[in-house]
């Protein structure tokens, strides 16, 4: 039940804040997010499963009843956890916090509704990363659009209008073709699933009960399928070229909702890829691991090129996200215990990191109020302890060794170089890894340009530290980041142990 | 087990120590948290002489410390100490330079007034502490982490003074060309780890060890079809991409001259003991692995050969001092990696030995010229120096023989030795190896030369500016070590004098005798003999007295310095490196080695960078807003058919009916 | 006797009258009058094919038709009145302020 | 479980089975009572109150029926009345749920809406007799009751749309409609007349029965395209159209409301009904495919209806076509049938969607009623900043939007999806891909509103002074309805499926 404690607790926090006077409903809304952070920690230390949640392995803080019954399939309410998503869970609720304290010194209008929706989002997003039933889990997938849309459509810059729709829409048509391929595969599977349980449903594909359906014989029927989900969770990853919302929706959201976006959001797309896609047809992965490999290749290198030739800082990170999530998918398509694992655990390292980046140009935006490169130098000289943490995660994001970034993506290049999946991989590999590089020529040169230098500032805003309730986030994360890096295991054995099942069996 | 041994992971931890210290509380420490690393540098120095010793007892320690990442069904990834005799040789160099320069930095930075100073040690305490992790790392991914690390500190270190717009550019510099060097690095660990499913350097299970297996066909390993030994060469060369960036060796050697922008303590630690003696041992390091690719070793050499005489010739018209010993350092490097290229390891190590102390010296004698000159590099407004400041002209002098590698200075023996190792190797029948050689020995005079130039330059002569005139002077803390590293300077070779062996016939080429004990995997025996099998070096078995190559060596040296002499030691010396012309102004750019990097950073790779944003806006993104501007554009034309004149209504009313009719009374066949 | 095709025949025929009534007249009465057009002809099938299958079904069905004809009638003057009101005529295509 | 078995064991008292209708209809007399007695001075409060308390009562015996069981299959079956020609089954039940819950909406709500209106009496027994011949087209089994119930339900509508004389728009949509909607029922009845004259028989199971051995396959497909033509008609589906956009937007907003949510339902239930028993897909002969025909219309409806409504500048006409679009989804439960394929769940997910779209766009149309109670304009310009100055209805009609969008936590989003979902596994995945498409675009237009009324701000200060009771009252029942309705679609989908069983 502590699962449903758990997203109870958010959503009720939800209505209490949205209710609230806009005075403290900024406090009111970081002291209640605390609860979950706490309730995800005691998920984390009482954890006792083992496996893999899909295929066999016990499920910890399980929940199962039926919902509803819809063409002959029992649609559960069923929740729990194992070593994949738990990891997820403790990163959304510590970040969801940091992201709404980070949000009292740039919001100030509507304060109430702004932390209520965000409190909105992280149940939603809890409920995401626990469901293990197709129909719940959609639900809150599609539910967390709903938040979203209003973050960035009423705080957000002087283009919010068209990220916010952009971003509902074209993340809407995703959704809506991955349910279609979904669907039809589970039809596919015909008597062989009885409910929409994901476990039922990967291991009975897994298991090659999957029949012919719509005209559409077994094996051509699988990889529309795939294809349909791939590209319905690539547009949230995003992968490219799939990713042009993702840069207007980050310019436009205020930086605490950019923290979420890039933090947890993105994750959905790969934490789906790795449950659904991943999970339930490796075969399939597996003979297109060509394509599959090639995209994130282009993901990262693409990405890495685009932020290199951005002036707004936020786009550089915004850009950057998009080259560091495509090393995940080519860590998901490996199918080592390195790749896997550590695509699973980049996940949390590029959650922290980047919403460490993203806070961080807020911070200096909140006191310069500009994000262009070209309008300040210097600005060490003022901030010196923002720009100290800006830098150290700058380095984070650059992969420097024992901060959590380069762990998941050594572990990702080791485990990918290593496959066995397709001769090519270490050529993949390799051209993926180019992207360290790239990533040091864009920070390094924003970096010199804004923090460094003779200090030069034309805005007649007053450059001094920022607040400590706005640098303390950002303290926290750089906290994590190294926590992470120095020690993995923290959550790296439980990954690997809930990612091991996949690598074997399933057509592999 | 040895007790002593066990402290070895205290002399990482002590610097580390001192950097939280000067990072938490330096601001509120006198002297911004110098006496914190001080004291560390001094305990990590005290351990480190310690362990040498008890190594010189012939014991070794490798212990596993720590788990990093724990592989279920998949290999572990782990952190451990490696103490052998080249480590422990190693600790003690980088122990006791860094306690120098820490002590150096009490006159340089604290009684020049500085801010910044907790940023300051604490950036040396990192520095330092993450060299030293990187010397007693017992596995490649250990090594790169470190080196990593060593590359964030030189940033932070060369970006010191980032108020200005110089060193934060220089820093990015420093930075990015080494990051382009680790990217292969990275690829070489990776490669290690699905070649070999290990990464650490020693015992049976190393990777060295079974690569040699391997080729020996006794056991197998993943080669993704290449022949085994090809495969072992395109590692090796991956994994010295991070070597020639660190040790910038051609062609990634541009970040170093820039990198004098930062505190010239800095650089001594940078180019004598750290950074750029990372590449060179871990070269050495893991010899074993590059000893069984004959390839990869004629590389090597090349490299080496070639950089050496390349940055030679550069050192020979700069105007600022730091900018001289740059290149020199560079230039000396390349005669390291000329020796491991060229199969001799103990040279290499006992180059970068002698090196170590001789180049740290003169950067801080530079340093502390600098000092006096209130920090104005340029040696055409020096001068005269010599009566005015003697402890740092003899000392520097002492440290300038070294490097031109006059008898009986510590230079000397190293660079013979190592010159001697290539041409015997050569003349085994290995071209490259000879043409190396060449190089390296024409380095030589070069050498010479611009050493002495800038000896001259500096300290003879008359004063050339107000400044010369009354230098501002230097205390304790400046002289101390420079006096320290000059008499090391001196008679540091004195441990390993193969020539004098070899006329005496007494047994006092010591570091040979050092560097034989250890584990078995990375004892010079097992290197000779693996060269000798794989490389076929020594195979032959021809002798070839030391002495005359000795002698051919010397006497360029002198030729280059004596040319010096007679150019530069004179009350008002003239620019005569101008005669060269043209050929100066290219050595004076550096053979346009920065101008094409630099244009392909920002001539090409911007470019592109900007072409792809276009085609990300236009194309990519377009397309999205393409779809949905059709969409909304058949909206507004599907909407006029709602013309609001009823009549219409029943007209396509009644026309959609009669479609329907029609179609389906085609389809299905009614009308016959 | 007269086979049922051309009770078809002659219904089809009355009904595209009607529809070519509504197409073409814009008053509104004449609308209204083709519509009834329409009803009759389904009630000519009606009552002959009542007459056909030898049931009353049709026949009553066409009473039932005839009586929803004049209540149709009936709601439609009252419309075409407050047409006429509004429009100040009774052509169809004059209320056009509510399109696309 | 009461006596529902006896309702129908005893044949004298079978015909309590028509209470809902009877009740509504009887609900309308009173009403007209009322006003005879006292023509001047009808208190509005009374009319809105009985016309709300008799289509709740209806309401509250039809779901007793409902769960009693009176006329499903574990009771015994459909009853059969008149000579088969009415029939009181699930489906007719379910609908008259349906109806019933609208009819009571509007009543509450123009309560306000008609404060300053003449004539309310007539109005709302008007509202009640059409909500009585809709309940009769759920029950009708046979073409003549069909055709009747049909008229029954339209005529009174005809009026109500044109009930503000004042007003061109009214009068406008009245013409339109009424002109449409006779043409309509001309084809239609044609189309049965047709029919007849193949079969020789107007109840619904006679005809199955007949048209399976006839060598006259072209006249009864005319027919049946004919009848098509009608349902095509009521359900506001291409080519039959034409009226309602300009019928909604010319309309009384709660009328709107009614017209768009009951009687579309109603036109739904006579086709369900109509087309599964007369013209059984076993039975029916090759030539007369009217699953494709429902295909198209399906695919053509929602397309145009979605694609029309994405570029409007009034609400209630982006409404309307929204409405049109609806029924384009709506049409997925006749278009995705086969021959032994998984009919009843398609044709449940329909009827379940139905009835969470009687609650969400009966709800938004009130919201409607309600900004024209207040005056403010009807562009989504003029909606600019409403949740500054009434943020209690914006929820709600963020509420509508999103679900009408199908997005959760509300019940629009389990209805769509289950309505693609029962296509796909009827083999249709292109027909849910279309809708796919389509509810793409219509999230694009219905969020327009929420961006209008939340994220732009006001161009100047509404005087929004009154609260009105009714308005408020229908408008967040409907919203909180539609938000129960996630949670709460187990039963509702439950129970439509398997009335909808009984039909095959």
């Amino acid at each position: 039940m502590i699962i449903e404690a758990l997203i109870a607790v958010t959503f009720l926090a939800a209505l209490v804040v949205f209710v609230a006077p806009d005075e403290y409903a900024g406090r009111l809304a970081a002291a209640l997010s605390a609860l979950p952070i706490l309730g995800s920690l005691w998920m984390w230390a009482q954890y006792d499963a083992s496996g893999n949640a899909l295929l066999g392995g016990s499920i910890a803080f399980e929940t199962d009843v039926v919902w509803l019954t819809l063409g002959g399939l029992d649609l559960h309410w069923f929740v729990g956890v194992d070593g994949i998503s738990l990891p997820l869970i403790v990163l959304t609720t510590i970040l969801s916090t940091l992201a709404i304290v980070s949000a009292w010194t740039p919001i100030t209008d509507r304060e109430s509704q702004f932390y209520g929706l965000m409190l909105f989002m992280e149940a939603n997003l809890l409920g995401v990363f626990t469901a293990l039933d197709f129909f719940a889990w959609f639900v809150f997938w599609e539910a967390v659009l709903v938040p979203m849309y209003f973050l960035i459509g009423v705080w957000g810059g002087p283009n919010r209008r068209y990220a916010a729709i952009k971003f509902f829409v074209y993340t809407n048509v995703a959704s809506l073709v991955m349910f279609i391929g979904f669907i039809a595969l589970v039809f596919g599977l015909g008597d062989s699933v009885s409910s929409m349980r994901l476990p039922e449903i990967a291991q009975a594909l897994r298991a090659g009960e999957l029949g012919a359906f719509a005209g559409l014989d077994a094996a051509t029927l699988k990889t529309v399928a795939f294809v349909a989900m791939f590209l319905g969770f690539a547009v949230k990853v995003p992968v490219a070229p799939l990713h042009t919302w993702l840069p207007d929706a980050h310019v436009e959201a205020p930086t605490p909702v950019s923290v979420m976006l890039a933090g947890v959001l993105l994750k959905m797309g790969t934490y789906a890829l790795l449950r659904f896609n991943f999970t339930m047809m490796p075969d399939v992965a597996t003979a297109l691991v060509v394509p599959i490999a090639g995209v994130a290749v282009i993901s990262v290198i693409y990405g890495a090129m685009l932020a290199l030739a951005q002036q707004d800082l936020k786009r550089i990170v915004a850009y950057s996200s998009v080259s560091s999530m495509g090393y995940v998918i080519l860590g998901l398509v490996a199918y080592t215990t390195y790749g896997v694992g550590g695509a699973t655990f980049q996940m949390i390292a590029h959650g922290l990191i980047s919403g460490l980046m993203f806070m961080a140009v807020g911070v200096i935006y909140n006191t310069t109020h500009t994000r262009m490169v070209g309008d300040m130098s210097g600005i060490a000289d003022r901030m010196p302890l923002t720009a100290g943490i800006f830098v150290a995660g700058a380095f984070g994001y650059m992969g420097l060794p024992l901060m959590a970034g380069f762990a998941g993506e050594f572990f990702i290049f080791k485990g990918s170089f290593e496959s066995t999946v397709h001769a090519g991989m270490p050529l993949f590999t390799a051209a993926a890894m180019f992207g360290i590089v790239i990533v040091a020529g864009y920070l390094l040169f924003a970096m010199q340009r804004t923090l460094f230098g003779p200090f030069s500032f034309d805005g007649e805003y007053e450059i001094t530290n920022a607040p400590f309730h706005d640098v303390a986030p950002l303290a926290v994360l750089l906290l994590l980041t190294i926590v992470l890096g120095v020690a993995p295991d923290l959550f790296f054995g439980m990954i690997q142990d809930a990612v091991n099942p996949i690598l074997t069996g399933g057509g592999l | 087990m040895a007790g002593i041994l066990d402290f070895a992971p205290a002399i990482v931890l002590l610097p580390f120590v001192s950097f939280l210290v000067a990072l938490a509380v330096g601001d509120r420490l006198p002297k911004g948290g110098a006496y914190a690393g001080i004291a560390a540098t001094a305990g990590s120095l005290v351990l480190s002489i310690a362990t040498v010793l008890t190594v010189a007892g012939g014991q070794t320690y490798d212990a596993t410390i720590y788990t990093w990442a724990e592989g279920l069904e998949a290999v572990d990834l782990t952190f451990g100490v490696l103490i052998d005799p080249l480590s422990a040789m190693m600790l003690l160099i980088v122990t006791l330079v860094a306690f120098l320069v820490h002590v150096f930095s009490l006159g340089y930075m604290n009684d020049e007034g500085e801010t910044g100073l907790p940023r300051y040690y604490a950036g040396l305490g990192l520095f330092t502490a993450s060299m030293l992790g990187f010397v007693v790392a017992d596995n490649l991914l250990m090594a790169f982490m470190f080196f990593e690390l060593v590359g964030l500190c030189s940033y932070l270190l060369i970006g010191f003074h980032f108020r200005e717009p110089g060193p934060p550019s220089a820093a990015k510099k420093a930075f990015l060309v080494t990051r382009f060097g680790d990217y292969f690095f990275l690829v070489g660990v990776v490669a290690v780890f699905a070649t070999f499913g290990t990464a650490s350097f020693v015992g049976s299970e190393s990777f060295p060890a079974l690569a040699e297996a391997a080729l020996r066909g006794e056991a197998s390993v993943t080669t993704f079809g290449f022949a085994p030994q090809t495969w072992f060469t395109i590692v090796g060369l991956l994994v010295l991409g991070g070597v020639i960036g660190k040790s910038a060796q051609f062609p990634l050697h541009t970040w170093l001259p820039d990198a004098m922008e930062g505190p010239t303590p800095v650089s001594a630690l940078i180019h004598a003991a750290t950074m750029v003696a990372a590449g060179v041992y871990l070269v050495a390091r893991m010899y074993g692995f590059y000893a069984v690719s004959p390839t990869a070793l004629a590389i090597i050499a090349f490299v080496g050969g070639f950089t050496a005489l390349f940055a030679a010739t550069m050192g020979l018209v700069k105007r600022e001092i730091k900018q001289v010993l740059a290149y020199s350092t560079i230039s000396q490097y390349g005669y390291m990696m000329l020796a491991l290229g060229g199969g001799g390891y103990v040279a290499a190590t006992f180059h970068l030995m002698t090196h170590a102390f001789f180049k740290a010296l003169l950067f801080l004698g530079a340093g502390s010229v600098i000092i006096a000159m209130h920090h104005n590099e340029n040696m055409w407004d020096m001068g005269g120096l010599k009566d005015k400041m003697p402890v740092t002209y003899y000392t520097f002098l002492s440290g300038s023989l070294a490097l031109a590698g006059i008898f009986p200075f510590a230079g000397f023996w190293s660079k013979d030795e190592v010159l001697y190792e290539t041409l015997l190797h050569g003349l085994d029948g290995n071209p490259i190896l000879l043409g190396a050689y060449a190089m390296g020995l024409l380095a030589v005079f070069f050498t010479g030369f611009y050493t002495f130039r800038m000896v001259f330059l500096t300290f003879h002569g008359k004063p050339r500016t107000q400044t010369a005139e009354d230098p501002h002077g230097v205390r304790w803390n400046v002289k101390f070590p420079l006096a320290v590293l000059g008499v090391l300077a001196a008679v540091a070779g004195l441990v390993n004098m193969v020539p004098v062996a070899e006329l005496t016939g007494l047994h006092i080429e010591f570091l040979h005798t050092w560097l034989e004990h250890g584990y078995a995997g990375l004892t010079t025996e097992h290197y000779s003999t693996l060269l000798q099998d794989f490389a076929g070096y020594g195979a032959a078995g021809l002798h070839l007295s030391p002495l005359l190559p000795g002698a051919v060596s010397l006497g360029l040296a002198l030729a280059g310095s004596g040319l010096a002499y007679l150019l530069y030691n004179v009350p008002e010396p003239v620019r005569h490196t101008d005669r060269l012309g043209g050929i100066k102004k290219v050595l004076y750019n550096n053979y346009y080695q920065d101008e094409y990097q630099v244009w392909l950073a920002n001539g090409v790779t911007r470019p592109v960078a900007r072409a792809a944003n276009k085609f990300d806006g236009g194309v990519v993104d377009g397309v999205v807003n393409g779809v949905s501007g059709v969409s909304l554009f058949a909206g507004g034309r599907v909407r006029r058919i709602q013309t609001g004149v009823v009549s219409n209504y029943a007209v396509l009313l009644t026309l959609g009916l009669t479609a329907l009719l029609l179609a389906f009374g085609i389809l299905g066949g009614w009308f016959v | 006797m007269v086979p049922p095709e051309y009770y078809l025949l002659l219904s089809a025929a009355v009904f595209c009258i009607g529809l070519f009534g509504i197409l073409t007249r814009r008053n509104a009465l004449l609308f209204l009058m083709s519509v009834e057009l329409l009803l009759n002809a389904a009630n000519i099938n009606l009552v002959a094919f009542s007459f056909v299958w030898g049931n009353v079904t049709g026949q009553t069905f066409g009473l039932f038709v005839m009586a929803l004809a004049a209540a149709e009638v009936a709601i439609g003057i009252g419309i075409i009145l407050v047409l006429y009101r509004n429009f100040d005529s009774v052509d169809v295509t004059e209320a056009t302020t509510m399109r696309w | 479980m009461f006596d529902a078995i006896a309702l129908q064991t005893e044949p004298v008292a079978a015909w309590t089975a028509l209470a809902p209708a009877l009740l509504l209809g009887l609900t309308g007399l009173v009403l007209l009572g009322i006003d005879t007695v006292s023509p001047k001075e009808t208190s509005n409060t009374l009319l809105a109150g009985v016309s709300a308390a008799g289509s709740l009562l209806a309401f509250g015996v039809a779901a007793w029926f409902l769960v009693a069981g009176t006329g499903q299959v574990r009771t015994g079956g459909a009853i059969s009345l008149y000579g088969d020609t009415l029939v009181v089954d699930g489906m007719s039940l379910f609908f008259t749920l349906i109806f019933t819950i609208v009819t009571a909406m509007v009543a509450v709500a123009s309560y306000d809406y008609l404060r300053e209106q003449s004539h309310r009496a007539e109005f709302y027994s008007l509202v009640l007799f059409a909500a009585t011949g809709m309940t009769m087209m759920s029950m009708a089994n046979s073409l003549a009751t069909v055709f009747i119930s049909l008229e029954l339900a339209s005529l009174p509508s005809y009026a109500l749309v044109a009930f503000l004389k004042k007003n061109r728009g009214s009068v406008e949509a009245g013409l339109k409609y009424f002109l449409i909607g006779s043409v309509s029922s001309g084809v239609m009845v044609f189309g049965i007349s047709l029919v007849y004259a193949v079969t020789g028989s107007l109840v619904l199971g006679d005809v199955a029965a007949a048209i399976g051995d006839t060598e006259m396959a072209g006249v009864l497909g005319m027919g049946v395209l004919m009848i098509v033509g009608g349902v095509a008609y009521k359900t506001a589906s291409v080519p039959f159209h034409f009226w309602a956009p300009e019928a909604y937007e010319g309309a009384p907003a709660p009328i709107s409301a009614f017209l768009s949510s009951a009687s579309k339902a109603a036109g739904f239930a006579v086709a369900f009904r109509v087309f599964v028993e007369a013209f059984p897909l076993g039975a029916i002969p090759a030539g007369v495919d009217w699953v494709l025909a429902f295909q198209v219309l399906a695919v053509v409806t929602m397309t145009l209806g979605n694609f029309a409504a994405a570029t409007q500048e009034n609400v209630k006409r982006m409404l309307a076509y929204s409405s049109i679009g609806h029924a384009g989804y709506a049409l997925i439960g006749l278009a995705a049938l086969t021959a032994g394929g998984p009919n009843a769940s398609v044709l449940g997910a329909s009827m379940a969607h139905l009835l969470v779209y009687g609650f969400m766009n009966t709800g938004a149309f009130l919201f409607i009623a309600l900004v024209e109670h207040w005056g403010v304009g009807r562009t989504f310009e003029d909606y600019n900043g409403l949740a500054s100055t009434a943020p209690i209805a914006a929820v709600a009609m963020t509420v509508f939007m999103f679900s009408l969008a199908g997005l959760p936590p509300f019940g629009g989003f389990l209805s769509k999806y289950a309505l693609f979902f029962s296509a796909i596994e009827a083999g249709f995945w292109w027909l849910a891909a279309v809708g796919a498409i389509n509810s793409a675009l219509s999230l694009f237009y219905y969020s327009r509103v929420v961006k209008a009324m939340w994220i732009e701000s006001p161009a100047e200060d509404f005087e929004i002074t009154s609260r009105p009771v009714g308005l408020y009252a229908a408008v967040l029942f409907a919203g909180l309805a539609t938000l129960l309705l996630l949670p709460a679609f187990g039963p509702v989908i439950e129970t439509a499926q398997a009335v909808a069983a009984a039909l095959f």
